[in-house]
């Protein structure tokens, strides 16, 4: 079998390409995209140890990972669409204003 | 040696679709790919035997989360992201966060192989069969110690659906 | 590259069965959709008073192969502002999501590629959910209007069903008590009864959300083609089309078989624990024989000597179904073969008068308008769906309560079913009354 | 339903998330505008908010071509307007050019063109069931209606030889008396058509998805039929009761006893419900006028060459769609001076901005089924 040293890189890449993608994409439904990407990655780690402890907390936490990733992509995906309908852009850096 | 092959499978085209996602510059090619390192990642969960968390991935990830971004997409006007430059902002930024996170990993497993006795942990390789049911010890686990925070969970669904529909009722 | 032999070696060596079978439902799922297309054609032209085709082979019989054909060898027409990579993609997402789903169904307790999933019936909802990607991009992939509106609308229409849907499992499931699909018909043979007579609610609530779900008349919207010419189908044409149209219609043959699994007794025949009532067992291969004798009837009334000939073979592949089946009851060699057999040929009679009930629904029905459609999804089956689990469930605790099992649970799901059948009919009251009065004209320009 | 082709994709984004208003094109190649009507719908969201028709890709002139033939020439002409009621068009030509003439057909031509107009209506109205029940979605009426029509199609065949475009009147009266068996095979076909009526009424009149299509979806109130002009079906679900064939009786309907069905809210429901009771009515018709078919001549005395007097007249029948009016001037040649048709599909078409105004865009196939419009009549 493999050393929890692989899931842990792989865990690893995944959140590094998903920061990476948080802080240099303009596009917020992007920017949204990489932090699933972060999320998932967290989830690879916790199933890892979950494997390597034999106990499914791990698993119940990613689990609980997912139920959080389903409500942050619902809520930002309403900003997204309340802001295009104001402003007509999804580009982070126009999203200068408080309040409009 | 099974194991291996599909883990690298796997990881393989986990990170390659991670890499293209955030930077193709057409955003539904972004989801696709996303997609696919998503269902990449289920493959991961599969071959760490959590079957239950591989099905969860498929339904709820894939089969929801990504429906709804890729009716938002369609929804929102395309062609700025066609136009948009890609790394033009904190290029340093993203590097030097990326290099500080490779730093800690690698002296995590650094210092767990330097240890007397004992290298870095491989997963034990259990038959399949012998493994107890996954869906019904991930409910025990779930439903006995966890019950507290998916009852939390739940609400916050609850207050993320209604902050959905609030962020995006029409006004009039 | 010698530990990637290796293991492919060992992955063969482990899994060819199911490899085989897979392989053998890729090549032969296109001819079987076709059938059930050109069966869904007979059946219509019988129901509106015409033939329907006839022109290939004896009664059309050879018209899904020529269909093929045509298909296969049409011109693959790309729209010019098109995105190639996904108007590619798209139709083979349909496809293989359609496909994988089959892969987790138990036709019969002896066929089943993936066995003993733990995850059984939520791989294959799962998985044939993915389908929508095809739908949503092969939409926006055409650049067009149609496609595009008519992708949202599938992918909506969807969404909003697979809710109801999986409620509508849900009740299943508490009956069963695992997800795994043996275990699933083992648990209704053991209770002696089918899950969709102590659930009637649920089975109901399901049926209408997997029409639903499969875009059939009467929630084909999406494919309106009075409104919307083909939907998200409409640039596309040739194999990329068929594609579709056999993802559809594998979609229809995936969610009739969850329906028949989990709530009409999978491969079990019509009460499968009373045993005086075992002379069912005779009626497949009577039905084989009755259908043989039909063709050979109608034989000598074949124009053509070719047409004859054919009939002829049809009736003698018949009979040869008839020998297959009735072999386990009276050759004692093959008697262990009983339960495969049989099972194999109750679970497809029942799919099939499952996608018999579809076809029926889609002659005799007007089309529901989208805001119809998602107001019943989401004001009707979603709730009812969720009030019918709450009072499946209260009724399995009262029935553990005082031990009941098998049909005497009805005693406490029937009650929990009139109630959610008055809550239904309930709703559709309060629906009724709260119709949105259609808004007077808006203001009139000429006036 | 192509997007005009100049909103760009930009404007359409935008639509869909409710910002701005659309403008979307259906037609004039549409599988549910009935031919070669184009629809402009100005769209908020999926909802009608202004709509215009543009009509005139079926012209031929044919008014136009009246003033360079014969009366009698003219004739077949009129039938290739309305080309699914053509007999009806035929008779309200004929009886025109009669008043003109001042003559009157004998009482059995008269009779046997009630037997002819009324199967027409069956057949016009089978039609518009058929395709109407096919745009909400119903496959099926379709199929069994032109089953019907079929049996009356035949009769008309056995009558003059033609099914659609019949020609089968002449100014006087009738071409070709009745053949042998016409009352037995008209008392056949309305022997089976009674349950096939019942037959559609089931498939949809209780149907809860049909009542959600129809019901409340295209409301014409009375007062506005009227200003409209709107006549026939159309005008009579509204709840007025204005049948020429009662006002003003012409061929031999004043002989028979039938109602006018009414509606009451004059949406597509009610006009469903008063062309389902039309066709009943018109059966009875048939019924009661193959009773008694008067013998005698068959065709009035007129002339081989029709010099009508100089003078003006209109004349208007209840075609199956409505008021069908000829409005003829002659100047005491051979050839009419001008013939002005009044077509109720043109008139009935008028109304439907004013149904399809507040409704989705679905709701306007259904509309432009419910009014039961023929290009070829629109057009002419």
């Amino acid at each position: 079998m493999l050393p929890i040293g692989h899931y842990l890189f792989l865990g690893l890449a995944l959140f590094i390409i998903g920061v990476i993608g948080v802080v240099t994409r303009r596009n917020v439904i992007v920017i949204l995209m990489s932090i699933e990407l972060i999320l998932n990655a967290v989830n690879i780690n916790l199933v890892a140890f979950s494997r390597l402890y034999g106990d499914v907390a791990g698993q119940v936490f990613a689990l609980f990972i997912i139920a959080d990733a389903a409500a942050e992509a619902a809520v930002g995906l309403g900003i997204i669409i309340a802001f295009f309908r104001n402003r007509e852009t999804v580009l982070e850096d126009e999203m200068d204003l408080l309040k409009w | 040696m099974l194991d291996q092959v599909i883990f690298y499978f796997f990881a393989a085209i986990a990170v390659i679709s991670a890499i293209l996602t955030v930077t193709r510059r057409n955003v539904v090619h972004s989801a696709i790919f996303l997609i696919t390192a998503l269902l990449a990642t289920a493959g991961i969960f599969l071959q760490l035997r959590a079957e239950f968390l591989f099905i969860v991935q498929i339904i709820l990830y894939v089969g929801g989360i990504m429906v709804l971004f890729v009716f938002v997409i369609m929804l929102v006007n395309l062609d700025v992201a066609v136009r948009q430059l890609r790394f033009a902002r904190q290029k340093w930024v993203a590097l030097l966060i990326s290099l500080a996170l490779a730093a800690q990993v690698g002296l995590m497993l650094w210092s767990t192989g330097k240890m007397p006795g004992q290298g870095v942990p491989v997963l034990a390789a259990v038959p399949a069969d012998k493994l107890p049911l996954n869906s019904e010890a991930v409910a025990k686990s779930l439903f006995e110690t966890y019950l507290l925070p998916f009852e939390i969970a739940s609400v916050l669904l609850l207050v993320a659906m209604i902050g959905a529909v609030v962020m995006a009722k029409k006004r009039t | 590259m010698q530990a990637v032999t290796q293991a492919t070696l060992e992955f063969v060596k482990q899994y060819w069965a199911p490899l085989v079978c897979g392989l053998v439902i890729v090549g032969v799922l296109p001819l079987i959709v076709g059938y059930v297309v050109l069966v869904e054609r007979k059946i219509m032209a019988d129901m509106q008073a015409r033939l329907g085709p006839m022109r290939v082979g004896p009664h059309g019989l050879l018209q899904p192969i020529a269909d093929a054909v045509k298909l296969l060898i049409k011109e693959d027409i790309i729209p010019e502002d098109a995105d190639k990579l996904v108007f590619w993609l798209a139709p083979v997402l349909s496809v293989a999501a359609a496909l994988l789903a089959i892969a987790g169904l138990a036709i019969g307790p002896a066929f089943q590629i993936a066995k003993d999933v733990n995850i059984g019936i939520l791989f294959v909802v799962g998985v044939s959910a993915m389908g929508i990607f095809g739908i949503v991009l092969g939409g926006w992939a055409s650049n067009s209007h149609y496609s595009l509106i008519g992708a949202l609308r599938s992918s909506a229409q969807l969404v909003s069903y697979e809710t109801a849907a999986g409620m509508a499992l849900v009740c299943g499931l508490l009956f069963a008590g695992s997800l795994n699909i043996t275990s699933i018909v083992q648990a209704q043979y053991d209770q002696g009864v089918w899950f969709g007579l102590l659930a009637p609610v649920a089975f109901f609530t399901y049926l209408v959300a997997s029409i639903a779900e499969t875009n059939r008349a009467p929630f084909d919207l999406p494919e309106a083609e009075s409104e919307l010419v083909a939907g998200y189908m409409t640039e596309f044409s040739g194999f990329r089309w068929s594609l579709y149209f056999l993802a559809e219609y594998t979609n229809m043959i995936v969610v009739a078989s969850v329906a028949t699994t989990l709530f009409l007794g999978g491969w079990l025949r019509p009460f499968p624990r009373t045993t005086w009532l075992s002379f069912i067992d005779f009626f497949p291969p009577l039905l084989m024989v009755g259908i043989g004798v039909y063709c050979l009837m109608r034989t000598p009334k074949q124009p053509v000597r070719v047409q004859q000939t054919f009939m002829l073979a049809v009736a003698g592949l018949c009979f040869a179904v008839a020998l297959v089946l009735v072999a386990p009851m009276l050759v004692p060699a093959v008697k262990p073969l009983h339960d495969g057999i049989l099972g194999a040929f109750w679970f497809i009679f029942k799919v099939s008068l499952y996608i018999y009930f579809f076809m029926w629904l889609r002659f005799t029905l007007p089309r529901y308008r989208f805001d119809q459609l998602m107001r019943l999804g989401w004001h009707f089956l979603i709730p009812l769906s969720i009030i019918n689990v709450l009072l499946i469930g209260i009724a399995m605790i009262v029935g553990t309560y005082f031990h009941l099992q098998g049909w005497s649970l009805l005693l406490t799901t029937s009650p929990a079913s009139i109630i959610a059948l008055i809550i239904a009919l309930f709703i559709l009251a309060t629906e009724q009354k709260s119709e949105p009065q259609k808004s007077s004209a808006a203001p009139d320009s000429y006036a | 339903m192509a997007m005009d082709t100049t909103t760009d994709s930009r404007d359409k984004q935008q639509t869909l998330l409710g910002a701005d208003e659309l403008v979307l094109n259906m037609g004039p190649q549409h599988p549910s505008t009935h031919g070669v009507l184009r629809v402009k719908l100005k769209l908020d969201g999926e909802r009608v908010i202004g709509s215009e028709c543009m009509i005139g890709y079926l012209h031929r002139g044919v008014e136009k071509i009246a003033e360079h033939r014969t009366y009698q020439q003219f004739a077949p002409y009129v039938d290739r307007m309305d080309y699914v009621a053509a007999v009806s068009n035929g008779l309200g030509y004929c009886e025109a050019i009669e008043k003109l003439l001042m003559v009157e057909a004998p009482p059995r031509a008269k009779v046997i063109r009630t037997i002819l107009t009324e199967l027409q209506r069956i057949a016009s109205h089978l039609l518009w069931l058929g395709t109407h029940a096919l745009d909400i979605g119903a496959l099926t009426p379709l199929f069994y209606c032109f089953r019907e029509r079929e049996e009356i199609l035949k009769i008309f065949e056995k009558y003059c030889g033609a099914r659609l475009t019949t020609h089968a009147f002449r100014i006087g009266g009738l071409q070709y008396d009745a053949y042998d068996t016409l009352e037995k095979d008209v008392e056949r076909f309305c022997k089976a058509f009674e349950p096939r009526i019942k037959d559609y009424e089931d498939l949809l009149t209780q149907n809860r998805i049909w009542l959600g299509r129809t019901k409340g979806v295209g409301i014409l109130t009375a007062a506005d039929a009227i200003a409209l002009g709107a006549t026939g079906p159309v005008l009579r679900a509204s709840g007025v009761k204005w049948d020429i064939r009662k006002a003003m009786p012409y061929a031999a309907y004043d002989q028979y006893k039938f109602e006018i069905p009414v509606g009451s809210t004059g949406d597509t429901y009610d006009r469903y419900m008063v062309r389902m009771e039309e066709m009943r009515q018109s059966r009875l018709i048939c019924l009661q006028a193959i009773e008694n078919i008067p013998t005698g001549p068959i065709l009035a005395k007129v002339g081989k060459v029709l010099k009508p007097p100089p003078g003006e007249v209109y004349h208007a029948i209840e075609a199956p769609k409505g008021e069908l009016g000829y409005y003829v001037i002659s100047d005491g040649t051979v050839q009419p001076y001008r013939v002005r048709i009044r077509p109720p599909s043109f008139v009935n078409l008028q109304a439907f901005d004013k149904m399809a105004r507040g409704h989705l865009v679905a709701d306007v196939v259904a509309i432009i089924g419910t009014l039961d419009i023929v290009l070829g009549e629109v057009d002419r």
